[in-house]
């Protein structure tokens, strides 16, 4: 009989209360049971960043870290970065200086450096390179990533 | 690539995590789970059982006594990297860490996890070699006390039973405004190392008075170049001083694998000993 | 991998022979390595357990003497198994080689046993770069634990089988002198042979 | 008028799901009563499967099914079809769907499990017992064609696919009277796929309507839906094969793979949709790979660097099969000469079987190879005449003004190879002028007086993008205004919807968000091709060109009779038809979509066809040819043979960009492609055919931290070939990096007299290198 546990966990501002496999990692959890499907799974070892969640407030590999010891935490995954349709400043520097292009690993770098901007508001390009090293994307060269961050970090800033 | 079925546990003390452990027949402790969950999600390792220690917070601590700092095994890198008590006492596992895994690992990886995966690149465990840092396991009998040069018993494999639980490290506090280095070459930013080098080192007016040396990822276990740093001592902190430090090094044994032979390795070796003296000398009060 | 071995031991060849070609009594030899059934005179299941670093593996499997030759005084034994959890197995082809040794004279028949191991790993186990120097490493301490057994089992008055017990990779390393082992890992090369 | 949407650096429409977490990607599809499926794999590179008992796998709770070869029927149990047939294939040989009695490489499908979650089928699979005897395989490709060497298939007679031989010009009379001549063999290494998204397939099958509905992330569902059509003997109609949102694809998601018929067939089988998603140890082992090539090159140069001859072999490993016939290792020749007016060339190249993962192609699809093989032999004559590298490259260029020109060689067309602009000359200049090639040797000199060792290297190349046949696009306009626009070719981000938003909002005079597009979905368009080799922007560009013109020839038509005027006094503006000489009459395109729609009772105006809508397959006239240079600037770690690029620049003519952001954005990716070959990212097999690294610690990608600023300028030659003047832009900055790099790097270490003679270069080779020349 599989290991289960009742959890309580709370993602972009909405409690949830699920009865999950142990084995069950976080990004699972969200995918299959919460039908937030935004996070993306891309390697499963914890190298390739695209499923980065946040997790009380900090950049965590959802595919390391298993659902019920989400219990209890507050979770914030891509879903919940943009004000309804409004894209917040870093999503809309995504989209303007083309920091993305098959979407895949976007997630992944979002909520990553949402987390990394808000300790960090005032980077140098050679600290955002170091803070999306976690995080890979194969199409764009990263460099449109890098430029969409530093726009964003000086839009924030400004607010 | 999903883990195999285990049983989950998450107990809440020290007391209830050993006397888990003891009952357990093929128990994992789950600690950051940076490189026990890749490897569960492999299936290299499937265990019947996962014990999850996040909850014992007792095992989460810096502190710094009697000339030595003590970490709790649960204390996360990123605690690590932003605690005082770190940057003041031991400045060179700053430095460390901040070539360990990336942001989002270092937000849930644990020192207790490092040294007890053993990675030989791990930068962790070469700062507890170069510390000469001992480690406390608790059992059911009790706390033993391990020295770092009895923990590595093998290529990945900590003298620690199966029903044992890593508690802590204490490693002992140099002199204000010693030098300190620790230099690695990866392929890429955030990789395991394929070398790497810490040194410490006390001057006096331009006289290296005491020096540490640990060369991580070259052999299957962090080494100490003990017989470099006795020769280091009473020598001028200049190049000539580092090269020849680094051409002894470069006698360390080392282990070769697909990607890099053992003479590529002993070449880093060579290279970053030089480069980590030569830094740690200059970040030393003391110099001339 | 190549494996090679050899030890000397005071039988004639023809007495060695006889113990090399019986399976349930070398197979023990190698450490951490039962026989749990003949299924006919030259093939038999058996287990094998050995641990690599945190990855504790339990190859079932069988083994079967292939070749055997008297006049020669050479055998073969070819072994594979698959790990139980799915983790790759292994292929092993052991060449056992029996030849006079002199050095005694007369009085004192000895043979030298070579032995020979050619073996494979297949499946995650085998697709661990950064690994592979271990995992010759231990490959290389089982084969001469191997070799070493052996030559007890052949001395043995009685001829006695061999247990040599629950041995892990782990005790084997601690054997060998703390990460004391040569990791002679050939490289895997590319084309060019340039590394 | 409104504001040019062509041209203009316009947001892509697709940004706003995909940056919200509303993308759609296969494994965020759900469907009722959905089942998960796993693949047994085999463990060895070469191994005859003797048994299979699935008997405990079958009994595990949660199991609905476990099937092995056995379990197939005829015709699906026949080897995968091949895609691109070709006569000079000698051994066409193709997967079995699932392995017959014969595994050919490390992770080959031998059983396919289906579960009630992926976990539980993963459980599974150690569960069923395969009985192998393992074989010999080859592993290595210089020793494929050896006489003594395994046969990657057990029955083949030797390991060649198809020999290909190029040749034109008087090679043998040039070499012989030759001022020089050089020789250089070297070995080059491609790399995977790896896109973030892996493969995957979720399938459903119709019984009442025997229709099979296969989602797949895949470059080309057209592509998929005729294989399937012939594996399961069913009218392509019957299967509906749709692309939805797609992580990335670089080529191996082009192909057709064994999970799109054992998937789909299972479904059939259960009666129930199955998911399957590649995990991305399965992306290692089981994704087609472009992979080494060995080559053996001889120039015949004149003593001031012209180039006039060059022959020589090569030796490509197309893996285990054939999946994608010998499209690639024909690119590989076809594209030789570069931007280069060689006037002989004679090449032989062998095509091998190894027991590795399959070939097929890999973002520049074997232009790389040749622009890298090329590139090296103008590298080989500068080094060896003292001649500066950008002015052998100037010496070597085809002229302005032989446009069109002819190289001599064949396209896969079947034409004769034909660049139909450029102007290679000025395009260099603009590089050296971005990289201060000038001024690098006071730099280089200046960091020598630290120790440091800089390089700076150029890459010339150009690429034939756009092939056809075509890639259709309908338009429709609904008498609300709205347009509908559909098109087969699927994109797996390079924003293809945006770009048919930017062609038809000129042409139609509508907003952007006016025009709703469906793409890479063969239910709503019912013939395309596929996304590869730079052609959708040119192909989809043509066609989208060509609808609106002929729904502008339609609405025009009808409103100069509403309006009685004459057409030529009509134009579009705002969505609006309006009479240049009485600018307050007007009609809008939904009004004239209504007259030609209306409901029923009414009738069409006399003289028009129903429907304001157009399709057209209007397709370049040939494919147009993209050029580029690269001027890399790097600095060698001679203590640890790291190599740190400084400065990347990049002069690129993709003839008139529709999309400047999304053309930059394609050639930045496409550069750290090729850097990524060129130092970091290696496929090891070991001599027993095991991968060695199928993770991401150990399979280095390049990453930002190690990437360098990279900076563009642009020339603009439009191509004759098409009305937009386009040309495709998806791998120009793939194919000549590595050059740039690798020149770069012996450049720095010309002290060292430094060659480097194969790829992934990586800090050992180069450490060796410096020690061996050292003195």
């Amino acid at each position: 009989m599989a290991d289960t546990r009742e959890i309580t966990l709370t993602v972009n501002g909405k409690s949830y209360t699920e009865t999950v496999e142990t084995r069950f990692n976080l990004a699972d959890i969200l995918r299959e049971k919460l039908n937030l499907t935004g996070t993306h799974v891309g390697c499963e070892h914890g190298a390739c960043g695209a499923c980065t969640v946040l997790v009380d407030g900090e950049a965590v590999r959802s595919c390391l870290m298993l659902g019920v010891q989400a219990n209890g935490k507050e979770i914030t995954t891509i879903e919940g970065l943009a004000d309804g349709d409004q894209l917040n400043p870093l999503q809309a520097a995504f989209r303007k200086h083309h920091g993305l292009q098959c979407g895949f690993c976007t997630p992944g770098f979002l909520t990553t450096l949402t987390a990394y901007l808000q300790d960090n508001p005032d980077p140098s390009e050679e600290e955002i390179r170091e803070a999306v090293s976690g995080n890979i994307c194969r199409c764009t060269g990263y460099q449109g990533i890098v430029a969409a961050a530093l726009d964003a970090a000086a839009q924030m800033r400004a607010r | 690539m999903k883990p195999a079925p285990f049983k989950y546990h998450a107990p809440q003390s020290l007391t209830e995590l050993v006397d888990l452990m003891a009952e357990l027949e093929d128990a994992k402790i789950l600690a950051g789970g940076q490189s026990l969950m890749p490897m569960m999600n492999m299936r290299f390792v499937a265990p019947d059982d996962v014990v999850d220690i996040n909850g014992v917070s007792e095992l989460s601590f810096i502190e710094r006594a009697n000339g030595s700092l003590r970490i709790g095994a649960m204390t996360r890198q990123k605690d690590l990297l932003a605690s005082p008590e770190v940057k003041d006492a031991a400045p060179v596992m700053r430095e460390a860490l901040c070539h360990v895994g990336h942001l989002q690992t270092r937000n849930r990886g644990t020192i207790g996890g490092s040294l007890c995966h053993l990675d030989p690149s791990a930068e962790l465990p070469a700062i507890a070699s170069l510390y000469g840092a001992t480690l406390t396991v608790a059992g059911r009998e009790g706390q033993r006390e391990v020295p770092m040069e009895e923990w590595v018993l093998a290529y990945m494999m900590p003298s620690i039973a199966p029903e044992e639980v890593l508690v802590s490290l204490s490693l002992p506090v140099w002199l204000a405004g010693h030098g300190y280095a620790y230099t690695e070459f990866a392929r890429r930013h955030g990789d395991f190392a394929i070398t790497g080098v810490g040194a410490l080192v006390e001057l006096s007016e331009g006289v290296i008075t005491k020096a540490a040396l640990t060369v991580a990822g070259a052999d299957v276990k962090p080494t100490r170049l003990t017989d470099v740093e006795q020769s280091l001592a009473g020598q001028p902190a200049n190049e000539e001083t580092f090269k020849a430090a680094g051409a002894e090094a470069r006698k360390i044994d080392a282990m070769s694998d697909t990607y890099v032979s053992a003479a590529y390795r002993q070449r880093l070796a060579d290279t970053l000993v030089q480069r980590a003296l030569a830094t740690a000398a200059d970040r030393a009060v003391g110099g001339e | 991998m190549i494996l090679t071995n050899e030890f000397l031991v005071a039988l004639p060849k023809d007495a060695a022979m006889q113990v090399l070609t019986d399976v349930p009594l070398i197979a023990p030899c190698l450490p951490g390595v039962s026989v749990t059934e003949a299924e006919a005179d030259t093939k038999y299941a058996g287990e094998a357990t050995v641990r690599l670093g945190p990855v504790k593996l339990t190859f079932s499997g069988r083994a079967e003497i292939t070749e055997i030759d008297h006049t020669a005084h050479t055998a073969s034994v070819r072994a594979n198994g698959a790990d139980k959890k799915g983790r790759g197995g292994a292929e092993a082809t052991v060449t056992f080689q029996l030849k006079d040794d002199d050095a005694g004279g007369e009085d004192a028949p000895a043979t030298r046993v070579l032995v020979r191991t050619d073996l494979a790993l297949n499946g995650s186990i085998a697709q661990y770069g950064r690994a592979s120097g271990l995992i010759e490493g231990v490959a290389q301490e089982l084969t001469k634990e191997f070799a070493a057994n052996l030559a007890t089992v052949l001395t043995a008055e009685d001829g006695s089988a061999f247990d040599a017990g629950e041995i892990s990779g782990l005790k084997l390393l601690v054997k060998a002198g703390i990460g004391r082992l040569k990791f002679g890992g050939d490289k895997a090369k590319n084309e060019t042979g340039a590394v | 008028m409104g504001v040019r949407q062509t041209g203009a650096e316009v947001q892509r429409g697709e940004d706003q799901a995909l940056l919200t977490g509303r993308g759609q990607y296969v494994d965020d599809l759900k469907l009722l009563g959905m089942l998960h499926g796993a693949y047994l794999r085999s463990p060895h590179a070469h191994a005859v499967i003797k048994s299979i008992d699935t008997s405990a796998a079958e009994s595990l709770p949660g199991v609905h099914a476990v099937f092995t070869y056995r379990d197939l029927e005829e015709p699906v149990n026949g080897r995968q079809v091949q895609p691109y047939p070709n006569p000079l294939i000698a051994q066409d040989i193709t997967q079995y769907p699932l392995a017959k009695d014969e595994v050919c490489y490390v992770g080959e499908a031998v059983a396919f499990v289906v579960a009630d979650t992926r976990h539980i089928a993963e459980d599974a699979l150690p569960l069923i017992q395969v009985d192998y005897e393992t074989l010999p395989p080859i592993v290595r490709l210089r020793e494929a064609m050896d006489d003594d060497a395994p046969r990657a298939h057990k029955d083949s007679p030797d390991n060649l696919i198809a020999q290909l031989n190029i040749t034109y010009g008087d090679v043998e009379p040039t070499f012989a009277k030759a001022d020089h001549v050089f020789k250089a063999e070297f070995l080059q290494h491609r790399g995977g796929c790896h896109a973030m998204e892996g493969r995957g397939v979720v399938a459903q099958y119709d019984a009442f309507s025997d229709e099979f509905t296969i989602w797949s992330a895949t470059q080309c569902p057209y592509l998929v839906r005729r294989c399937l059509a012939t594996q399961f003997d069913l009218p392509e109609s019957r299967i509906r094969v749709i692309a939805p949102d797609v992580g990335g694809g670089f080529g191996p998601k082009a192909g057709f793979y064994v999970e799109e018929i054992i998937t789909p067939w299972a479904a059939r089988k259960l009666g129930r949709p199955i998911k399957w998603i590649e995990d991305r140890k399965e992306h290692f082992t089981t994704t087609n790979t472009q992979r080494d090539t060995w080559w053996e090159l001889e120039v015949a140069a004149t003593s001031k660097g012209r180039i006039e001859a060059i022959r020589g072999r090569l030796v490509n490993d197309n893996g285990a099969y054939v999946p994608y016939g010998i499209l690639l290792p024909f690119t590989m020749m076809a594209s030789f000469p570069g931007p280069y007016k060689i006037l002989a060339l004679d090449l032989t190249q062998d095509v091998v079987f190894t027991n590795t993962v399959s070939n097929s192609p890999v973002r520049g699809a074997g232009r790389p190879n040749a622009a890298y093989a090329i590139e090296r032999m103008i590298e080989l004559v500068s080094r060896k005449l003292g001649i500066d590298t950008a002015e052998v490259r100037r010496r070597n260029f085809v002229e302005k003004t032989d446009f069109p020109y002819q190289t001599g060689l064949i396209h896969f067309n079947g034409r004769a190879m034909t660049y139909d602009s450029g102007d290679y000359h000025s395009l260099l200049e603009k590089a050296l002028e971005l990289a201060d090639y000038d001024g690098f040797t006071a730099r280089q000199e200046e960091a020598r007086k630290d120790g440091r060792y800089l390089g700076i290297g150029v890459s010339s190349c150009v690429e034939d993008t756009g092939m056809g046949p075509y890639e259709g696009v309908t338009i429709r306009v609904d008498p609300k205004g709205k347009i509908y626009v559909s098109s087969g070719a699927a994109s797996q981000g390079q924003g293809h919807k945006t770009v048919l938003r930017q062609i038809i909002a000129d042409e139609l005079g509508v907003g952007l968000d006016d025009i709703h597009v469906d793409i890479g979905d063969t239910g709503k368009f019912p013939q395309g091709v596929g996304t590869i080799g730079s052609r959708v922007g040119v192909n989809i560009g043509t066609a989208a060109f060509g609808a609106a013109a002929e729904i502008r020839e339609k609405a025009l038509a009808l409103a100069a009779e509403i309006l009685e005027t004459d057409i030529g006094n009509l134009v579009f503006e705002d969505g609006l038809i309006r009479d240049k000489g009485r600018s307050n009459i007007t009609i809008s395109l939904g009004e004239i979509a209504l007259k030609l729609a209306p409901m029923a009772g009414a009738v069409v105006p006399a003289g028009h066809t129903a429907s304001l809508e157009a399709t057209s397959f209007d397709a370049s006239k040939g494919p147009p040819h993209a050029s580029g240079t690269n001027v890399c600037e790097l600095e060698v770690d001679i203590g640890t043979g790291e190599v740190k690029l400084l400065n990347y620049c990049v002069a690129h003519d993709c003839g008139k960009k529709i999309n400047p952001l999304i053309v930059e954005g394609q050639i930045v990716g496409g550069v750290v492609h090729g850097i990524g070959n060129a130092l970091f990212e290696e496929m090891i097999y070991d001599d027993s055919g095991q991968p060695q690294n199928v993770n991401y610690g150990e399979y280095l990608l390049p990453l930002a931290t190690e990437m360098p600023p990279i900076n563009i300028v642009h020339q603009e030659t439009p191509s004759p070939l098409n009305p937009l003047g386009l040309k495709g832009a998806g791998e120009g900055g793939t194919i000549p990096a590595a050059n740039a790099v690798i020149a770069a790097i012996e450049n720095a270490l010309r002290d060292f007299d430094v060659t480097i003679d194969r790829y992934p270069v990586t800090p050992e080779y180069l450490c060796n290198l410096i020690d061996a020349n050292q003195t």
